[in-house]
C-alpha cells in the first residue's frame, strides 16, 4: 500500500473492485487510478503502437495512458480512463491491448521491431505482392491495432437528453470557476455550473495551500452549501461540456449513473444541450512533460498529477513504501510537488532542475542546471539517470513527477476554429480573440494560473459577462491565496539518444517529429498526420503544444510560426450512446397509425411500414399460407364485389379563400379554377424544375374552399411548398391552407357493388350515378347524423368511392360496413392489393414518380398547361426533359406465370447487355389475379410506338432475362367504363 | 346522434391515463377543435367572446381557449364539445374566416404535476421535453415545438399545468415519450 | 444555432427547414419573353456568398413561417430575420 | 527514392537518416504550360496524371494552404463504384479500376482495402431501387450482389435485426468498394507528381484570373503573377469562390459536413455499412477507429464545422442500425465545406472563359473520385476533349436539363 495519511477520501467505508479479476479496495472519494496506485498497481495499459508498459501520468480527463475496459458483457465500456472513473462498490476493470496478460504482452515484440516501425513507415511497404495487402499484412495490422474490445451488444442503460437554457454558463467548478458562479448567481442571475468532476473545487481540491489560511477544503465547503442554496443556478458535477456550437449552444454530457454499482432505474448518462447568453470557460490549465529517453515508464507522472494524487487522494506513486520520489521540473510550480510530498512525509530524494538558477525550495537536493537523460525498469520505474554539472549518474527512483509547465485548457475556445495566440510570458498558447462569440476564458485556462488570479478573474469574468446581458453583479469578497506565478523556461525535451516519448499513447516521439521534418512533413497539419501525433484519445493534451516546440526548433522558427493547435469537439469522447439517446429499438422514428389500426390488427393483418406510418398489408384468412393467395382474394373480391381499405395516409390539406382557386392553378400543371363546386379533379403538381413531384385530387367543396390530397410520402413536403408559395411567392393572395390529414379516417369503398353498400350507411344521400357521377364530391352525412364526406374516385378502376369521417370514428365505420356488406363480400384489403389493382390501371405511384420522372414519361404531358404559370412549367420546357424519349408500359411477361422483378433493365430483345443499350427499367410489378399472369410497369425508350413488342427484362444481379411484350399499361377497361357506371 | 361509438387516439374506448412520481397525465377526448385563419383584410373575430392571442400566447378559460398557431392562424379549444360540429359554430362565430375542424387532427394530453403549486417538478419535465427558453412556456404562454421527433403545440395552463396537442396519428408514438420521460424523472438523482 | 424569429422570438434551429438561397422569392413570370432564361437563373445559379447570405428558413415544428435569415457563412452569425412574406410584399412593390 | 520493404529494412538499421522530403518546395516560376488552383486530392492527382500519362510536366499546383489540406484530409475514406446513373457509374467504375492499381503505380501505400461497401435495404420498394441500381453497376462493368435477410444477417449479424423501427430486408453489396487512408492519397499523388517535375506550391493562393478577349492568361496568386497556357481548378468547397474571380456564377452552393471517428477499438466492423432508413454510414480504420457520418448541415457554410442537430441525428441513425455501437465514444468530429451541386452530380469541363477549366461540383462524395477525377481532367486538360466516362458531367447540363440526379431530389442542394 501507498496510501498516505490526509485527503478527501472516506475511509469509513470500503470499497471492493477488481483489475484483471484481482481483487482490490479503495474508499469513496478514490477514481479507479487512485485506488490502483494506492494498491501498488502501476502497470495500467499499453501503449498503441508498442505495447510499452504504461502507468498513470495524469490525475484527470487528459490522460493519455490508463485507458481500462470497465464492466463486462454488453455493459463492457472499453478505453476508459481510470483517472476519471468513480470507484463503487463491484467495479470490474480489466486492461487492454495486451495478451496474454499485462504485465507479459506478446506483441511488446514491436517495442524490439520499434526501428522498422519508424513514423509513416506503412506508407512506404506492404505493397509487393499487391494481393498480400489485403490478405495478410491488413489482417495483421488490423488485429494489432485497435485499443479495448466493444462488446458490439445492443446497449442495455437507459440515456436521456435535455435542453437547458440561461444567462451564464460556466464551464469548470475551480476556483475561477466557483468565484464566477458565486458573483453571477448572487447577482440573480440563471447559472449553470457544469464539472466534469464529481465533486467541485477542481485544481483546489490538489493543493495544499492555504485560502484565508485554511485549508481550501473549508473554503469550497461554504462556497458549495451557498451555491445548492441558489434556486437560480444549476450545479451539474460529473458533467462535461464537450462542444462549443453555434449561437451559445453547447452540449455536455452528466454522468448520472455510471459510478453507481446499481444504476436503480436511473438513465446512464444525460445529454444536455445548454444554450447560453454568455459563458466562461474555466477549464484550468493542463501540465505539459518533458519529453526525456525513455521517459514513459509507469512511475513517471505529471508532477501535478503527483501532488494530486498525494493531497486529494492520499496515495503516492511508489511501488512500495519508502520508494525514493524525485521531481524533474522546470518550473517552480514543479517544486510544490516535492513540499507536497514531503510534508505528508514522502521521501524525495531530489529535485532536477534544468534551470542553473532554480530556487532551493525546500529541503531536499536540488539538481539545478540538471536534467533527466534516462530510466530504467521493464514494467515500473526503477532508476532514473541525472546530468548534472558534467556527471550522468544513475539513482535509484521508484516514481518521477515531471513538469513542463502548463498548458491553459482552451480546447473549447478552439471549438469555432479560432486559433490560439502565444503568451511569450508564458511560454503557452492562451485562447485567442476569435473564439466563440459570447465565451471568455477565465482562470488558468486564460493564462491566470494562480490561485489568487484565477478567483479574481473568475469574479471579474462573470461581472463582465453580466453587464453585456444588462445584469449588476458586484464582486465577492474573496479569500486571500496563494499568488505565485512562475512561467517556466523555455525547455522542452532533453535532446540525445534514445527515445523521448511526446505523445505517449500513440508512441511518437521526438525522432519521429524529426523524421516528419526530414520528410518535409513540417507544417503542422502534415506532421500529426505523418506521425499520429495529438491522435489518440486524448486528442494530444498533453503532447500538442510540446511536439510544436520540438518542430520549431527543428525549423529554427518561433513556436507561434510554426503552428497552433486546433482542437474539435468533443473535449474527452463522448459515447454513441450519450449522443444519440441510447439505442432507440423501434422509437427510432415516431409511428404513425391509420384510425383503423386496432381494427385491422385485430383482425389479423398484416403491417408494413409506409414511411412513418404502419398500413395494413394484406388480411390472412384461415387456410392461406402464401401472401399472394390473401392478396389475389382480396383484389379479386374487389373488382368482383366490393372491398374497403383505410386510405388516411394520403396527405389531405383544407384549401380556402378567396383566391384558392387561383392560388391551385399556380401550384398544379393543369388547371383547377374551372373545376365546379362538388366535383374533383385529379392534379399533377411539377417541381419548379420541370420534373413531376407529386399528384393527387382537389376537391371544391365550395367556391372558396378545396380540399387536396398528397400521396403519402410526400404530404409534409407539398404541405412545405404550398406555404412556400403562399407565402413566399405569392403573399398577396388570399389563400389559407391547413393540414387535415390526421382529422379524417377516409376509407377507400371499391367495386362495382361499392354504391350498393355505401347506400346502406349514407343518410338521406342519392349516390345515383346522375346525382353523385364520376368525381363528384360533398359533404353529408353517415349512420345518423354523423358528419361525412364522400369522393367518387377510384384508384383501382373500379366504381369507387372514399368516405371521410372524423377519425374517432374510423374504426367503427370499418365495423359497419363490414356488417352492412356482408351480402354483398365485402372484404378488407390491404395496401398489396391496393397495389395490384393500381398496377391493372396504370396508376402511378412513388416508384414511378421518383423525382426524375416528367410528366411526358408518365403519358400526362398533356396536364401541362402552357397557358398559365404554374410551378415547373417553364423549365419543362428544356431540350433534355421534352427530349425524354422513355415512356411509361405495361409489360406482360411471354409466358404469364414467370416473375418480373422491379428493378431490371430493359433491352431489345437480343441486343448486347450494358450501359449503352439500356433502355429502361422495371418499376412496378405484381401478379394479376384478372389476368392471370404477372405483369408490370415500366419507362421504356420510345415506349409508346413500341406496344405488341417482344423485349428483354434483365436482372443480371439474379443472371436472370425474361421476354416481355409492351402493353399498354391500362391492362384492365383501358376505356375507364366501370369507374364511369 | 349516430350510433357508431367512437375510439380514442389510442384505438381503446376510455381515455388513458398515467401517473410517475408527481407527473401525470390523461388523454383529453372531449375537447373540440377548430383553426381560425384570417381572410385578406378580415378583421381579427373574437368567437365564443374569446379574445385571440398574439403570436407565443393562448387565451380564454375552461370552457374555450384559443391559442395562436402561427400569423393570422388560430386554434380554438372547446371543452366537451367533440360530440358536434364545432368547426360549424367557430365558422358561425367567424365569418370572415376560413375555419377547418381539427379535432380528431390531435390528441390532447392533459399533464399535472401533483402536490406542487410552483410546478417544479413540471419545469423539470420541460427541461427534458422541448428545447425552449422557460420564458416561452411560462404560465399563459403557448407555442408549438417539437419533442422527440414529433411536432406539438403546448399550453402551460399554469405552473401545474401543461395541455400537450400532437398528431393523432402519432399518439403512440407522443405517449411512449412522454411516459419514459415522466418515468425517469420520477426516479431521483 | 439560434433563429431569431420575429414574431416568436430566438428559436433552436432544429425546429426549422432550410431550403437555401432567398433569391428563390424572386421568381420570374413565367408567361414573360425569355422565361426560360430567366428561370434557369433563378433556380439554379447561386451567388454563395463567403460572407452575408440571405437565406430561406421555414418554422416547419414551429408557426410554419417562413422566414428570410441574414446570416455570415463564415461565421454563422445571425444578424437578422423576417418573414418571408414580408420580403415577398416588398419584392412585389419593387421595393427590395 | 523508391519505397519499398527493403528501403525500409535499410533505413531503419541506419537510423532513418536516408530518407529524403516527400516533395519539393519550389518557388513558383513565371509561368507554366497549365497551372492547376488547388492541391486537394484531385488538384495533385490531375497533375500527377498530366505529368505522367499525359505527358505535360510544365505543371504547378497552386495550393493557399497546405498540399491535401481540404476534404481529401478530411472524409471518412470510402471508396465504391455504386451509382444508378449512366452519367455517373462508368466514371465511378473507372475510378475503382484506377484504385485498384494506384498503390503500385504511384509506390505508396495508402492503404486501399477492398472489404466492401454494404447498403441496407429496408422495404420492397427500397429493394426494387436498389436492384435497378445494382443492375446499373453490373452493366456497366462494375461488381454487385444482391443479398437476402440471411446473407446480411451472415455477414454482419451485430446489425439491428429484431428491434428496428424499419425492419432490414435484405442488402446491395458492392465487394469491391472499401476505404483508403486519405492522407496518403494525396501523398502518394503529390510525391509521384512531384518526382515528374511538377511544381507543389504550398502557401499560395490565387487571388484572381488574368484574362485577354475571354482567354485565361495566368492567375494572380500570393506569391505573384504565374503566366499558364491553361488553368484547371479544382477547388471542392471553394469553387464558386475562386470561379466568381472568373466572372463565373456556377450552380452550386458550400455547404457543411461532419463526420466522427471513435477511439481506437479491436476490429469489429469488417466493411463499410449504410443505413437505408436514415443518413448514416460507418466503417472501422486500420488503426480502429470507427469512421462515420451522415447527413449534409443543409445551411451554406465555409466554416469548417458543424452543429449539433446533425451530431445527434447521426448518432441515433447509428444506434438505430448498429446498436452495439453505442458505448463507444466519438473521439473527434470534423467539417469539410461540400460544393453541392443543383442535381448532385459533379462538374469536369471546359467553361465559357478559354483556358480555363473546371472540376468540381464533388458534393460529399468527391474522394472515391480522386484518381478518375484527375485522370479525367488531365485528359481534358491536356487533349481539349472530354474522356468518354465524363462526358455527361457538362457545365451546361443544368440550363439544357440534361441532370444527372440520382436521388430526384431536383434543384436543392441540401437534399441530395
Amino acid at each position: 500500500m501507498t496510501r498516505i495519511t490526509g485527503g478527501l477520501i472516506d475511509r469509513s467505508q470500503t470499497l471492493n473492485f477488481t483489475f484483471d479479476g484481482k481483487r482490490y479496495a479503495g474508499h469513496p472519494g478514490d477514481t479507479l487510478a487512485s485506488a490502483l496506485l494506492a494498491n501498488g498497481v502501476r502497470l495500467m495499459g499499453r501503449s498503441f503502437k508498442y505495447h510499452r508498459p504504461r502507468g498513470v501520468v495524469a490525475a484527470g480527463s487528459e490522460e493519455p495512458n490508463a485507458l481500462v475496459t470497465v464492466g463486462s458483457g454488453a455493459r463492457a465500456t472499453p478505453n476508459t480512463r481510470a483517472t476519471v472513473v468513480e470507484l463503487f462498490d463491484g467495479l470490474q476493470a480489466t486492461s487492454q491491448n495486451r495478451w496474454p496478460s499485462l504485465a507479459v504482452d506478446a506483441l511488446g515484440v514491436n517495442d524490439l521491431l520499434s526501428p522498422f516501425f519508424a513514423a509513416g513507415f506503412y506508407y512506404k511497404t506492404f505493397m509487393w505482392p499487391k494481393s498480400f495487402w489485403e490478405k495478410l499484412y491488413e489482417p495483421i495490422i488490423r488485429r494489432a491495432a485497435g485499443l479495448g474490445k466493444l462488446p458490439m451488444q445492443a446497449d442495455p442503460d437507459a440515456y436521456d437528453k435535455g435542453y437547458l437554457h440561461c444567462d451564464l454558463l460556466v464551464i469548470g467548478g475551480g476556483a475561477a470557476g466557483l468565484a464566477a458562479a458565486l458573483t453571477a448567481a448572487r447577482a440573480g442571475a440563471q447559472v449553470v455550473l457544469a464539472d466534469e468532476d464529481f465533486r467541485l473545487g477542481g485544481r483546489l481540491l490538489a493543493e495544499s495551500h492555504a485560502l484565508d489560511d485554511a485549508p481550501p477544503t473549508d473554503w469550497l465547503a461554504g462556497v458549495t452549501a451557498e451555491l445548492r442554496s441558489l434556486p437560480n443556478l444549476r450545479i451539474l458535477t460529473r458533467t462535461t461540456v464537450f462542444g462549443a456550437y453555434d449561437h451559445g449552444i453547447y452540449g455536455a454530457v452528466e454522468h448520472v449513473s455510471d459510478h453507481l454499482a446499481e444504476p436503480g432505474g436511473r438513465v446512464r448518462q444525460t445529454l444536455w444541450r445548454i444554450t447560453a447568453k454568455r459563458s466562461l470557460l474555466a477549464a484550468g490549465a493542463i501540465e505539459r512533460h518533458i519529453p526525456f529517453a525513455n521517459n514513459d515508464r509507469p512511475g513517471v507522472m505529471l508532477a501535478g498529477a503527483m501532488r494530486a494524487y498525494a493531497n486529494r487522494w492520499a496515495v503516492t506513486p511508489q511501488a512500495r513504501d519508502g520508494d525514493r520520489v524525485a521531481i524533474f521540473a522546470n518550473n517552480d510550480d514543479g517544486h510544490r510537488t516535492a513540499l507536497d510530498l514531503m510534508a505528508r512525509g514522502v521521501p524525495i530524494f531530489g529535485v532536477i532542475d534544468p534551470r542553473e538558477d532554480a530556487p532551493r525550495l525546500g529541503e531536499c537536493q536540488l539538481f539545478a542546471g540538471g536534467q533527466v537523460t534516462g530510466t530504467q525498469g521493464r514494467l515500473g520505474l526503477s532508476s532514473i539517470r541525472i546530468a548534472h554539472q558534467g556527471r550522468n549518474d544513475w539513482y535509484e527512483c521508484a516514481a518521477l513527477g515531471v513538469s513542463g509547465g502548463w498548458n491553459p485548457n482552451l480546447h473549447l475556445a478552439a471549438h469555432h476554429r479560432g486559433r490560439p495566440v502565444w503568451d511569450d510570458a508564458l511560454q503557452a498558447f492562451v485562447p485567442g480573440p476569435d473564439g466563440p462569440p459570447g465565451l471568455c476564458a477565465i482562470g488558468a485556462a486564460a493564462g491566470q494560473g494562480t490561485t489568487a488570479a484565477a478567483l479574481a478573474s473568475g469574479a471579474k469574468g462573470a461581472q463582465d459577462a453580466l453587464r453585456d446581458l444588462g445584469i449588476a453583479a458586484s464582486l465577492p469578497d474573496l479569500p486571500v491565496a496563494e499568488d505565485h506565478s512562475a512561467p517556466p523556461a523555455p525547455i522542452w525535451h532533453v535532446p540525445g539518444p534514445g527515445r523521448a516519448w511526446v505523445d505517449f499513447q500513440n508512441d511518437v516521439t521526438v525522432k519521429d517529429i524529426a523524421l516528419a521534418h526530414r520528410e518535409n512533413m513540417r507544417s503542422v497539419e502534415h506532421m500529426k498526420r505523418w506521425t499520429t501525433l495529438g491522435m489518440a484519445t486524448d486528442q494530444g493534451k498533453t503532447a500538442n503544444v510540446t511536439a510544436l516546440a520540438v518542430m520549431a526548433e527543428l525549423t529554427g522558427q518561433s513556436i507561434p510560426q510554426t503552428g497552433t493547435t486546433v482542437f474539435r469537439p468533443p473535449y474527452t469522447p463522448v459515447a454513441i450512446s450519450a449522443l444519440s439517446g441510447g439505442d432507440p429499438g423501434t422509437h427510432f422514428k415516431p409511428t404513425r397509425l391509420t384510425p383503423t389500426h386496432h381494427w385491422a390488427a385485430e383482425r389479423g393483418a398484416v403491417f408494413i411500414e409506409s414511411g412513418q406510418w404502419m398500413r395494413a398489408q394484406y388480411y390472412p384468412r384461415p387456410g392461406e399460407t402464401h401472401w399472394r393467395q390473401s392478396v389475389d382474394r382480396e383484389a379479386q373480391a374487389v373488382r368482383a364485389g366490393v372491398g374497403i381499405c383505410d386510405v388516411t395516409t394520403l396527405g389531405k390539406i383544407d384549401v380556402q379563400g378567396g383566391d384558392a382557386a387561383a392560388f391551385l392553378d399556380r401550384l398544379y400543371a393543369n388547371t383547377m379554377s374551372t373545376l365546379k363546386v362538388g366535383r374533383v379533379r385529379y392534379g399533377l403538381m411539377l417541381r419548379e424544375d420541370g420534373f413531376v413531384y407529386d399528384d393527387g385530387t382537389c376537391a371544391r367543396l365550395a367556391q372558396d374552399h378545396f380540399v387536396v390530397t398528397t400521396t403519402t410520402a410526400n404530404a409534409g413536403l407539398v404541405y412545405r411548398n404550398m406555404e412556400f408559395a403562399r407565402q413566399g411567392l405569392w403573399p398577396d393572395l388570399d389563400v389559407q391552407i391547413i393540414s387535415t390529414t390526421d382529422a379524417w379516417a377516409q376509407i377507400a369503398v371499391a367495386g362495382p357493388k361499392s354504391r350498393a353498400l355505401l347506400e346502406r350507411v349514407v343518410d338521406d344521400a342519392d349516390l345515383s350515378n346522375e346525382a353523385f357521377p364520376f368525381m363528384a364530391c360533398d359533404t353529408l352525412t353517415v349512420c345518423g347524423g354523423l358528419r361525412a364526406r364522400l369522393f367518387r374516385i377510384s384508384f383501382s378502376g373500379e366504381l369507387a368511392y372514399e368516405l371521410a369521417v372524423p377519425a374517432r370514428y374510423g374504426a367503427a365505420l370499418m365495423d359497419r360496413l363490414m356488417a352492412k356488406g356482408a351480402d354483398l363480400g365485402v372484404v378488407p384489403y390491404g395496401l398489396e392489393a391496393l397495389n395490384v389493382l393500381r398496377i391493372e390501371k396504370g396508376h402511378c405511384t412513388a416508384a414511378e414518380v421518383n423525382g426524375q420522372t416528367t410528366a411526358q414519361m408518365l403519358g400526362l404531358g398533356r396536364m401541362v398547361s402552357q397557358k398559365k404559370d404554374a410551378l415547373g412549367v417553364v423549365l419543362s420546357r428544356r431540350e433534355g426533359l421534352v427530349g425524354e424519349r422513355r415512356a411509361l408500359v405495361g409489360l406482360m411477361p411471354a409466358d404469364p406465370a414467370t416473375p418480373l422483378v422491379g428493378g431490371a433493365h430493359l433491352f431489345t430483345a437480343g441486343a448486347a447487355q450494358k450501359t449503352e443499350t439500356d433502355q429502361g427499367w422495371i418499376t412496378s410489378v405484381c401478379y394479376s389475379p384478372h389476368l392471370n399472369s404477372h405483369i408490370g410497369l415500366g419507362f421504356l425508350e420510345n415506349g409508346a410506338d413500341r406496344l405488341g413488342e417482344e423485349i428483354t427484362a434483365a436482372n443480371p444481379l439474379a443472371g436472370t432475362d425474361v421476354t416481355v411484350r409492351v402493353v399498354s399499361p391500362h391492362f384492365l377497361d383501358p376505356e375507364g367504363g366501370r369507374l364511369r357506371d | 346522434m349516430t350510433d357508431l361509438i367512437p375510439t380514442t387516439a389510442f384505438g381503446t374506448t376510455t381515455a388513458r391515463t398515467a401517473t410517475h412520481g408527481a407527473l401525470s397525465m390523461a388523454e383529453d377526448v372531449t375537447t373540440a377543435l377548430a383553426s381560425v385563419a384570417l381572410r385578406r383584410g378580415a378583421d381579427v373575430p373574437v368567437p365564443l367572446g374569446l379574445p385571440l392571442p398574439g403570436p407565443g400566447g393562448w387565451a380564454g378559460a375552461d370552457g374555450a381557449m384559443a391559442v395562436c398557431m402561427g400569423p393570422d392562424q388560430w386554434l380554438i379549444l372547446g371543452a366537451d364539445g367533440a360530440g358536434g360540429d364545432f368547426a360549424a359554430d367557430i365558422a358561425a362565430a367567424a365569418p370572415d374566416c376560413s375555419v377547418t375542424e381539427q379535432t380528431d387532427g390531435w390528441v390532447i394530453l392533459d399533464i399535472r404535476s401533483k402536490d406542487d403549486a410552483d410546478g417544479a417538478p413540471m419545469a423539470e419535465l420541460l427541461t427534458r421535453l422541448v428545447n425552449l427558453d422557460p420564458a416561452t412556456l411560462a404560465p399563459g404562454r403557448a407555442t408549438r415545438s417539437q419533442t422527440g421527433h414529433l411536432g406539438i403545440i403546448a399550453l402551460r395552463l399554469a405552473p401545474d399545468r401543461l395541455l400537450l396537442l400532437g398528431l393523432r396519428s402519432a399518439a403512440e408514438s407522443l405517449w411512449q415519450h412522454l411516459d419514459g420521460t415522466l418515468r425517469r424523472l420520477a426516479v431521483p438523482r | 444555432m439560434i433563429i431569431p424569429h420575429p414574431l416568436l422570438g430566438p428559436r433552436d434551429s432544429q425546429e426549422f427547414t432550410i431550403m437555401g438561397d432567398a433569391k428563390l422569392l424572386a421568381r420570374p413570370d413565367g408567361l414573360a419573353d425569355g422565361a426560360e432564361a430567366a428561370f434557369f437563373d433563378y433556380l439554379y445559379l447561386r451567388d454563395n456568398p463567403a460572407g452575408l447570405h440571405r437565406e430561406l428558413w421555414y418554422h416547419e415544428q414551429g408557426d410554419r413561417s417562413w422566414l428570410v435569415v441574414t446570416r455570415d457563412t463564415l461565421t454563422h452569425e445571425i444578424l437578422g430575420a423576417e418573414l418571408a412574406s414580408d420580403v415577398a410584399r416588398r419584392l412585389a412593390e419593387g421595393a427590395a | 527514392m523508391r519505397f519499398s520493404g527493403f528501403r525500409v529494412v535499410k533505413e531503419a538499421l541506419t537510423g532513418h537518416k536516408g530518407w529524403k522530403p516527400l516533395w519539393r518546395d519550389p518557388d513558383p516560376q513565371p509561368a507554366y504550360d497549365i497551372v492547376i488552383v488547388g492541391g486537394g486530392g484531385h488538384g495533385l492527382a490531375t497533375a500527377y496524371y498530366l505529368a505522367n500519362t499525359f505527358d505535360k510536366p510544365r505543371v504547378a499546383v497552386l495550393e493557399k494552404g497546405w498540399l491535401g489540406g481540404g476534404n481529401i484530409g478530411r472524409n471518412t475514406t470510402i471508396v465504391r463504384s455504386n451509382y444508378l446513373l449512366p452519367g455517373n457509374q462508368p466514371f465511378y467504375e473507372f475510378s475503382l479500376k484506377l484504385w485498384e492499381g494506384l498503390e503500385q503505380e504511384f509506390n505508396f501505400n495508402a492503404m486501399m482495402s477492398q472489404r466492401g461497401i454494404l447498403n441496407l435495404i429496408h422495404s420492397d420498394a427500397q429493394r426494387d431501387a436498389y436492384r435497378r441500381r445494382g443492375n446499373a453497376m453490373l452493366l456497366s462493368g462494375a461488381d454487385a450482389e444482391l443479398l437476402d435477410l440471411a446473407a446480411v444477417r451472415d455477414m454482419y449479424p451485430f446489425l439491428n435485426f429484431d428491434n428496428a423501427r424499419f425492419p432490414i430486408r435484405g442488402g446491395l453489396l458492392q465487394r469491391r468498394a472499401g476505404t483508403a487512408r486519405h492522407d496518403a492519397v494525396a501523398w502518394g499523388f503529390a510525391r509521384g507528381a512531384d518526382l515528374a517535375g511538377v511544381d507543389l506550391i504550398q502557401n499560395c493562393e490565387v487571388t484572381g484570373f488574368r484574362i485577354e478577349n475571354g482567354t485565361v492568361k495566368g492567375v494572380e496568386t500570393t506569391r505573384g503573377y504565374v503566366g499558364a497556357g491553361k488553368v484547371g481548378v479544382a477547388v471542392a468547397g471553394s469553387t464558386t469562390r475562386v470561379m466568381e474571380k472568373a466572372g463565373l456564377r456556377l450552380p452550386i452552393e458550400s455547404q457543411g459536413l461532419q463526420a466522427f471517428v471513435s477511439e481506437g477499438l479491436k476490429p469489429a466492423i469488417d466493411g463499410v455499412i449504410t443505413f437505408g432508413a436514415g443518413h448514416f454510414y460507418i466503417s472501422q480504420s486500420d488503426k480502429g477507429g470507427l469512421v462515420f457520418g451522415g447527413d449534409i448541415e443543409s445551411y451554406n457554410s465555409y466554416a469548417q464545422r458543424g452543429n449539433l442537430p446533425v451530431v445527434e441525428d447521426v448518432m441515433e441513425c447509428g444506434m438505430a442500425m448498429l446498436p452495439g455501437i453505442g458505448r463507444a465514444r466519438v473521439l473527434r468530429s470534423w467539417g469539410g465545406i461540400m460544393d453541392m451541386t443543383m442535381d448532385g452530380s459533379p462538374i469536369i469541363d471546359r467553361t465559357p472563359v478559354q483556358g480555363l477549366y473546371l472540376n468540381g461540383g464533388w458534393c460529399y462524395g468527391g474522394f472515391k473520385a480522386t484518381p478518375a477525377s484527375g485522370y479525367t481532367f488531365a485528359h481534358l486538360l491536356a487533349t481539349d476533349t472530354p474522356h468518354p466516362v465524363t462526358t455527361a458531367m457538362r457545365l451546361d447540363r443544368f440550363e439544357r436539363g440534361h441532370l444527372i440526379d440520382e436521388k430526384g431530389a431536383g434543384a436543392q442542394p441540401n437534399l441530395h
